[in-house]
């Protein structure tokens, strides 16, 4: 009565049948090294009887452990011309894989230790702020080189939209309240995205033209941070960001 | 006044959020010579030991981080309105252990080490980076081969992989029976 | 060793990322008088300015925060363009287990498994060398084909392009949801 009292304290410890099985040798005060095979494999099976105990996911693991416990007794049984020793004795593949484990629990342990000390020491989580802003080095783009990125951008459209029947109109007036309504709510576009979220070739070029007119007037800039990176079109001024 | 490299390695520590090695800093400072830069480097360390102070510089996963001192930990988790910091569950902590003093090793060799599926734990610990997969094992099936990572190094503040606890540590604890369950 | 309260404000400036301000440092430190604090803080500020160093404190948005110092601007900066170059993008990852998992590759073949254009995060990859242009495809345009490269392998830690997990590999380790441990 006591025991089963003992395992329900113990219940959520195991993790597994090994875990199961060291807290038994410990228990008895077993030598892991010469293990009274019959003794355990009762305690355990007793353990494993309890079955509401046992997490159903796991069961299958435990079970695994009692038939290789079933196994090394039945081989204990067996009758032999001299003692069993080293190589030759049956328990040798539990032994070998309970110091295992065992070792394993140990390193956790210390593991453990050391990160509960590490836990207390606090590292930054963001790099600090530099004395100088540091401003992206944006390089102003050309218009041609604008040009050049939509023409390539363009090409895709036309593969994409070569089947459509283009049906709608895109006025210059709506596109540029358009433009401006997403300059006001991002701050900035960026220009690849956008003209990528353009439905067809045509409102593409609509939505280039309006962009074409805005820098003109100043109104936006577009910028690049460096080469390679994605053009963006950042208002000049007025536009709040 | 001149520019001391000591202090720019300082600065250099400071910004960088990872455990910032030596290679790093020798590549950055190119104007200096090799044994300047470590020079610098012992100095800038012996400095943070001698004076006492609320930061410190420590070394992980072969780099130096700048970090809190265990002593102020209750008034930063105030601060940050933190309770302890999460730790790793026992499972995951197991298999780490399993991975660590056994790699490279196979998921299979790890759950037959701790006696269960270990599958769901490594998913985690691989999630959390403190686990890789590097290859694979040339054996049937040529199942893939696990290892830990500098971020596992510096999670408990090794430096090296040499630094775990050593067989000597392990049995001193197995004799002590201080075994976590 | 007593704690200092020096030492302690000196560890939440270094934890905080926003500038800290007097009255959330007499919020924390509660064991401690307003004069205490104010002269320790003083105190601290004072000997960043005196004693010459890579990092120091600085007050701003009405509070006090660590920074580096300008003279070591050009260094940090070499530092993060370092940091930056060896950073993936979350795009360009994308693009490399693209063109990983589908070499030889086209850049239209890509884009097409993305579902988004891939050629800025294509060219990133290249300037990294983490792929590269192996030939021409035999279909209309000749459009260029793409590999992994070796450093590829050695970034990722693998011997072989068939030591990558494969597909159903990756699903099995991110499908062990349900599985206690």
């Amino acid at each position: 009565m006591e025991e089963a009292r003992d395992y329900q304290v113990n219940l959520e410890v195991f993790q597994g049948p090994l875990d199961l099985l060291l807290f038994l040798i410990r228990k008895k005060k077993i030598d892991i090294h010469d293990i009274p095979i019959a003794t355990i494999t009762r305690e355990y099976l007793a353990y494993l009887n309890q079955k509401a105990k046992i997490n159903l996911e796991r069961e299958g693991e435990f079970l695994l452990i009692a038939a290789l416990l079933i196994y090394i007794k039945s081989q204990m049984l067996l009758p032999r011309e001299s003692e069993l020793e080293g190589e030759d004795d049956p328990r040798k593949i539990l032994v070998d894989r309970l110091l295992d484990f065992q070792k394993i629990k140990a390193a956790s342990t210390l593991l453990r230790e050391k990160e509960g000390q590490q836990k207390r020491l606090w590292k930054r989580s963001a790099p600090p702020p530099l004395p100088i802003k540091q401003e992206v080095e944006l390089v102003e783009v050309s218009v041609f080189e604008l040009a050049e990125a939509f023409l390539s951008l363009m090409k895709r459209k036309e593969q994409e939209n070569i089947r459509l029947i283009h049906g709608k109109e895109y006025s210059l007036e709506e596109k540029m309240k358009e433009l401006i309504e997403r300059l006001k709510e991002n701050g900035y576009l960026d220009f690849r995205e956008y003209f990528n979220s353009q439905e067809s070739l045509e409102e593409a070029l609509t939505s280039f033209f309006c962009l074409l007119e805005l820098i003109k007037a100043r109104v936006v800039i577009a910028v690049q941070e460096s080469l390679f990176h994605p053009i963006k079109v950042w208002p000049t001024q007025g536009v709040p960001s | 006044m001149r520019t001391r490299l000591k202090d720019v390695i300082e600065s250099l520590i400071f910004v960088s959020l990872e455990p910032l090695n030596l290679e790093k800093i020798k590549n950055i400072c190119t104007e200096f010579s090799n044994s300047e830069i470590e020079e610098a480097i012992q100095e800038l360390v012996e400095s943070y030991v001698s004076n006492e102070r609320g930061i410190q510089i420590i070394q992980a996963a072969g780099g130096y981080l700048f970090s809190t001192k265990s002593e102020h930990d209750q008034w930063i988790r105030r601060l940050l309105s933190l309770e302890n910091k999460s730790k790793l569950s026992h499972a995951a902590l197991e298999t780490l252990a399993t991975v660590a003093y056994h790699q490279p090793v196979t998921l299979a060799e790890i759950s037959a080490l701790r006696g269960v599926d270990a599958s769901y734990s490594l998913k985690s610990l691989l999630q959390k980076k403190l686990v890789k997969i590097t290859g694979r094992k040339k054996s049937p099936g040529r199942p893939l081969i696990y290892r830990t990572t500098d971020k596992f190094l510096t999670y408990f503040g090794l430096n090296n992989i040499k630094d775990l606890p050593s067989e000597e540590e392990i049995l001193k604890i197995l004799d002590e029976e201080k075994i976590l369950d």
